[in-house]
């Protein structure tokens, strides 16, 4: 993955290849089997819409977890994000149903 | 001022009592307990939580109830682990020198504690155990708080 | 579902306690607690009250709040006599199924007692004693419970 | 006082000359001098605000404690009433400022 970094120099972003840490909550959890883990997707996944994308295509746990991606709701760094959020380095994500506490 | 996630149990009576000794100025204090109500059925309820987000999202709720209303004192405290029909699952305090921010406030932060706060509800039933959906109510309960 | 006009005070916790024991269906307990304010320099304050009018006029709001929301559990406490700053004066307590029910019920409770409930505030300061004016804020906040 | 009875012959009405049960409570109690009281007002008196009318005549202290009239409430048998509203038989009237409790 590489991070938009406009401080930086081109030669710099090449080598920063991130490892991203994922949390899943609740169903999402449970579909995946693990409550957490690390990946490293490729280079051009930099937001939630894209990591959401290529993680259905690492296999069947993941295409169930995400097959209604309307239901699930996302964090960066634990702050709620829209699909469309930029993914930063070294960022906890975190993917999980609608909150239903109270 | 303060939240609090913990797997035992709250009593707010007592923590009312805290929040406001010594404090004249108060006038208007409202509490709301949540509590796990059996629908039918309901053996045990699990909540589910995000350690760190869950905080991080209380205080935050928080600080805009305090932004938005002139609050004495505060209190939000939520559970999580596995609870009982009747347990107490979220407890919140307001206090302030007008009735009418104490209830608003109250009325808030459970408004968005629901919409916001990381928690996940799982019903145990004798037939198997499912988790709760979100209500929609919920999130058009937290829209009527959108400053405007 | 009852209302008490007392010289003693109360403990809303213990009330709260009492009157969901057993009641697994009620999932919000709303409490309002009012105290007397210290506005600078107050003494005491001494709630008068029209004996047998009190328990009528808050039977009758508690009544009407019963009518309005689906309430599991009600109880209105007005103490009288002579308070100090911090004590308690009014406590509420609604419980229902529902979150809003609880929160507005509690609220209608109050702006209604507000506005009929026959008690007067003497203010006792070192300069000497008071009756505290109606406020005009709490009949604009009862007009807005009317049913059109 | 005459009770409105439409019920009993005439003959029985003029008989009917009724005392009221009289409550004052904070300043009015204050301003009268005394908390309650029993008045038999003239037959005329049939309403709360003919009522405070008649009192006023009757001594300074009650001058003094309806002089605000727009500033006192009253009720009948314990109900809030209008100065409007028809005094009944055996009734007790209360006098009050606007309530401030809660």
């Amino acid at each position: 993955m590489i991070i938009s970094r406009p401080e930086l120099p081109n030669w710099w972003k090449k080598d920063e290849t991130l490892t991203i840490k994922l949390k899943y909550f609740a169903w999402v959890r449970e579909r995946i089997g693990r409550g957490e883990e690390s990946l490293t997707p490729p280079d051009d996944v930099t937001t939630i819409a894209e990591l959401i994308a290529w993680l259905k295509t690492q296999g069947a746990e993941y295409e169930a977890a995400f097959a209604e991606a309307d239901t699930i709701r996302a964090a960066i760094d634990m702050t709620h994000v829209e699909p469309s959020a930029n993914i930063g380095a070294n960022a906890e994500v975190a993917f999980f149903p609608p909150v239903t506490g109270g | 001022m303060s939240v609090r996630v913990q797997e035992d149990d709250f009593d707010l009576g007592a923590e009312v009592a805290r929040l406001t000794a010594g404090k004249h100025q108060i006038g208007a204090i409202v509490t709301f307990t949540g509590t796990v109500r059996d629908t039918g059925g309901l053996k045990s309820m699990t909540l589910e939580h995000y350690p760190g987000m869950t905080e991080t999202a209380l205080e935050k709720i928080e600080a805009e109830a305090l932004r938005r209303w002139p609050l004495a004192a505060s209190l939000v405290i939520h559970r999580f682990g596995t609870l009982l029909p009747g347990d107490n699952i979220v407890g919140v305090v307001t206090a302030s020198p007008h009735r009418r921010a104490a209830f608003e406030a109250a009325e808030f932060l459970m408004d968005y504690l629901k919409t916001e706060a990381p928690f996940w509800k799982r019903e145990e039933r004798p037939d198997g155990a499912g988790w709760v959906e979100h209500n929609q109510a919920d999130t058009i309960a937290r829209e009527k708080w959108a400053e405007r």
